[in-house]
């Protein structure tokens, strides 16, 4: 695949060193083109991208609050529809806690009547504009802010949300998970999304350096042991049918993951085999 | 002005008979307004809605209390609600029913609207039917605009039915 | 011009069909049903070219209805009450990025108790998002007011969405005359709706709804409140405007006998047509009354308000709506600047009829004070 | 005072923020040990190494994924 040479987000933007969702959006938008409107939720995409009165974005953006982005959507594209502009590629970014938990409402009216639009849910596990509190997204085992571990908690006592097949059961043509760590996955992913006329769901994982506890330069590092021990799968649901984009050619042991991050560093042997047992699950379901 | 309050049941047509009679009364070259009070309740439930008719534009947006005329859509409901209420002195009450109805205080007319509504409709629903009625009865709106109203109220086939049911019940009167 | 009659809610429907939004998202809510059913036919049958989006809450219906406007083309919606709560954070952010959307607000309770019935509440409870809010009397006025909205909404000065708030059931079901105007009047009167200053274009890319740091965010709502102060002309001037072209003028505030008036009511929506009858009424036994219709609420009309009661004695002040601890929102709001002797009255709520008595009631305790603010109608303990 | 809504009608301007000075550590590329397999350039969540390999020292933060990336090791993270 021939990687796109222009920046559409542009250097300058706030977000830490070693961010994950800059990258996963940098390699969106070089798939998307110029000829794309971005509609942001509120998160940590949209305060470090547009701090007035300056725009990180090289393509036209929008956002207007946390829980909507699929609705702002929504009205964008009948608007440009109306203006003969049907071909422009219209891409929404939330975060998990955007997307999973308080956007969920507008994300599904957004999916359930079929609008030409692609969501990319840019999932870094939890709520890391506001300090690393939980999300439906978070992980099972994870310490945040506000599924602490301590003497009587393991921290998030609940697996993670399965948003990539709550947005399949919607029926929609296109719905894919992801990762920053394999570019060319996500790319292909991102460029079948745009090609789909209606709705497409892509669900990208994106270790997060503060929220999880990493040195910044092991954001991609961190990415593949996700995938490379199971703990996140890559696939794509295409007009129905299921297909595994991605098979580690050895499972590793989770422990390798969850010990190379400060969020699960409290877990005791008994919580990660039981994450162990959880992932094998979820892979022989997969068919990883 | 005159004021003129339907009594129905949810689903009978008080609220569509209330707005027909408003809007031939405005074909008649009249100011009119028509206007339900609006509950929650569901099909078979008692219902009310008010039309003024008047010469000049209407100021008031309050409900009818003292209404000239009282037009009853099922008799039924004289067991459950007291249509009288408010009535003018010289007031008129017009009741679907197919026996007699009689009130010490008040002039009361019945029709078998139900009667005329099963010969031409084939359904139980008879509030153009009991339109028909009160032109003739009352002289406050012209058969002619009524039935030009109905007619656009129901297009086509249906609307033609309930046009000759009411005329039906116009000539009865 | 073409006489018929109608509801306010159809008379509604008819404005927007000859506005032509291009984009209406809408979300059902009893009073206001009835409007989104007529865009729906209308759309259906061809005689309003717009996409009709089906949204699953009123909160996607604000803001799809905002995205779609800085896609940069003309829209309506339209709701009411709970669905206005819902709907309460866009608000912010669809006057907060200058967006001209017009939106009809059938006025309804709010819960709790549950209550489907008119009062002001539901608007009220959204005067500070930066919206124009205008509060008609009948059905002519709310059709009116939708075209006069988009003029005011669009201009390039103002650029704030306007919220034109309507009685619930008392309007919104009320079968009564309405001129409608023509289609090349109403696009004549309009113009087509041009975006200058934001909008979504891959061929001039912006970003909007951005972040802005305390070092911009008090200019940010200050240039609202200035241009909050330019709609203040400008919905005179169009209203004028709209009188000379089709007869019918319209202000900020409609004053009715207040020239000589002892005691002036102040009201706003449909009960200033029963106060007018009430009026006549005393005006007829020999009692200097007059109303005072407060047609724009927001921007609030203080000047035009003390010119015309400047040589009453007293004010009275009928709010369907109530600010817990202080009172009625137009009388706590009158009271800020306006000085003159003014009582308060809650009256209304729930659906409760405004029957002439409580106005006359109003009148008389404004001659006769007990209290500074009085819910007519109260019933005391049964 | 502001643009109206607080739009921005200038794509891209962030670049007037320039985030070099976050940097602790500089990465360093020697151009003869790189492969050309462009790694860098596609994680960098600056998107400041060109097709070049450059690395635009005035957006780097330092965060040091090229230099872990680097399937040659031919970046070296130097302490400003």
């Amino acid at each position: 695949m021939k990687i796109p040479e222009e920046e559409l987000l542009a250097p300058g933007h706030r977000g830490c060193a070693g961010c994950g969702a800059s990258i996963g959006v940098r390699l969106a938008l070089k798939v998307l083109g110029r000829n794309t409107v971005v509609v942001c939720a509120t998160g940590c995409l949209d305060v470090m991208t547009s701090p007035y009165p300056e725009t990180a974005w090289e393509v036209p953006w929008i956002h207007v609050a946390f829980e909507n982005a699929g609705a702002v959507a929504s009205g964008v594209e009948r608007a440009l529809k109306t203006q003969g502009k049907e071909d422009v590629n219209i891409v929404a970014f939330g975060g998990d806690g955007g997307t999973a938990d308080i956007g969920l409402q507008s994300l599904s009216g957004a999916m359930e009547r079929g609008h030409n639009m692609t969501y990319i849910c840019y999932d870094n596990e939890a709520y890391m504009n506001t300090g690393i509190q939980r999300s439906g997204a978070t992980p099972f085992g994870a310490s945040t802010t506000t599924s602490p571990a301590g003497n009587l908690s393991f921290g998030e006592d609940k697996p993670k949300k399965n948003m990539a097949f709550i947005m399949a059961a919607h029926g929609i043509p296109y719905v894919a998970t992801a990762s920053i760590a394999y570019p060319e996955d996500f790319m292909k992913k991102v460029k079948k999304a745009a090609e789909t006329k209606g709705p497409a769901y892509i669900h990208l994982q994106q270790p997060c350096t503060t929220g999880w506890g990493f040195k910044p330069d092991q954001t991609i590092q961190l990415g593949r042991l996700a995938v490379e021990t199971g703990a996140w799968g890559l696939f794509e649901i295409e007009n129905g049918e299921f297909r595994v984009t991605y098979r580690p050619q050895e499972r590793k042991q989770v422990i390798e993951y969850l010990s190379a991050q400060k969020r699960f560093k409290h877990l005791k042997e008994e919580q990660i085999n039981e994450i162990q047992e959880f992932v094998d699950n979820q892979c022989e379901e997969l068919g990883i | 002005m005159i004021e003129i309050r339907f009594h129905g049941r949810g689903g009978q047509g008080a609220v569509t008979a209330a707005e027909i009679l408003a809007k031939a009364a405005f074909k008649d070259g009249k100011y009119s307004q028509a206007f339900p009070f609006f509950g929650v309740e569901r099909r078979g439930a008692p219902v009310m809605a008010f039309t003024r008719i008047d010469a000049e534009p209407i100021n008031l947006r309050y409900q009818v209390y003292n209404p000239d005329y009282v037009v009853v859509l099922d008799d039924g409901l004289l067991s459950v609600v007291d249509v009288y209420f408010g009535l003018k002195e010289n007031g008129e009450v017009i009741i679907n029913t197919h026996e007699e109805v009689k009130s010490e205080n008040h002039t009361v007319f019945d029709i078998d609207a139900t009667g005329i509504a099963l010969e031409y409709l084939g359904v139980n629903i008879v509030n153009t039917i009991i339109l028909g009625y009160f032109a003739k009865r009352t002289g406050e709106v012209s058969i002619e605009s009524l039935l030009e109203v109905i007619k656009e109220t129901f297009p086509g086939p249906i609307g033609e039915k309930n046009a000759a049911a009411a005329q039906k019940a116009y000539d009865m009167a | 011009m073409a006489k018929e009659i109608m509801t306010t809610n159809r008379a509604v429907a008819e404005a927007v069909k000859l506005a032509k939004p291009k984009v209406v998202p809408v979300y059902p809510i009893t009073p206001q049903t009835t409007i989104s059913e007529y865009l729906a036919q209308f759309v259906a049958d061809g005689d309003l070219d717009a996409e009709y989006i089906r949204v699953e809450s009123e909160h996607s219906a604000i803001s799809a209805t905002l995205g779609a406007s800085e896609a940069g083309v003309r829209v309506f919606t339209a709701t009411s009450s709970q669905g206005l709560m819902l709907m309460h954070e866009i608000l912010f952010a669809a006057a907060g990025m200058r967006s001209p959307i017009v939106m009809a607000n059938a006025n309804r309770a709010i819960s709790a108790p549950l209550n489907i019935w008119n009062d002001q509440q539901d608007s009220i409870a959204q005067r500070d998002a930066g919206w124009i809010q205008i509060y008609v009397e009948n059905a002519q006025e709310a059709f009116d007011t939708i075209l006069q909205s988009y003029r005011i909404a669009e201009n390039e000065e103002v650029m704030l969405p306007v919220m034109v708030c309507l009685d619930g059931f008392i309007l919104t079901h009320t079968v009564e005359p309405v001129d409608l105007l023509d289609q090349k009047d109403v696009d004549t009167f309009l113009g087509p709706y041009v975006p200058k200053f934001a909008y979504l274009d891959p061929e001039r890319p912006m970003s909007l709804g951005n972040f802005a740091d305390p070092g911009y965010y008090t200019e940010a709502r200050y240039d609202m409140q200035v241009a909050m102060d330019k709609s203040m002309d400008l919905i005179k001037e169009v209203g004028a405007e709209f009188g000379e072209k089709f007869g019918r003028d319209y202000g900020l505030v409609e004053p009715y006998l207040c020239e000589d008036a002892e005691i002036i009511i102040i009201a706003m929506g449909s009960m200033c047509s029963t106060v007018r009858h009430v009026v006549d009424e005393l005006r007829a036994k020999g009692e200097k009354v007059g109303l005072l219709k407060v047609r724009s609420y927001r921007p609030f009309p203080f000047e035009e308000i003390d010119e015309i009661v400047k040589n009453a004695d007293k004010l009275a002040v009928l709010d369907k709506n109530f600010s817990f601890g202080i009172g009625g929102a137009l009388f706590a709001d009158l009271k800020t600047k306006c000085h003159k002797e003014a009582y308060g009255f809650i009256l209304g709520l729930g659906g409760r009829d405004v029957i002439p008595e409580y106005i006359e009631e109003a009148v008389e305790l404004t001659k006769n004070p007990v209290k500074e603010v009085t819910w007519l109608g109260l019933k005391e303990d049964e | 005072m502001v643009s109206m809504g607080c739009a921005i009608s200038e794509p891209g301007s962030s670049r007037k923020n320039k985030t070099g000075g976050w940097r602790t550590f500089k990465p360093i590329l020697d151009k003869d040990a790189c492969v050309d397999c462009d790694n860098c350039i596609m994680f960098c969540p600056e998107g400041c190494i060109n097709k070049d390999h450059d690395i635009d020292y005035d957006y780097c933060k330092g965060c040091g994924i090229c230099n872990v990336e680097c399937p040659v090791q031919a970046i070296k993270m130097e302490i400003e």
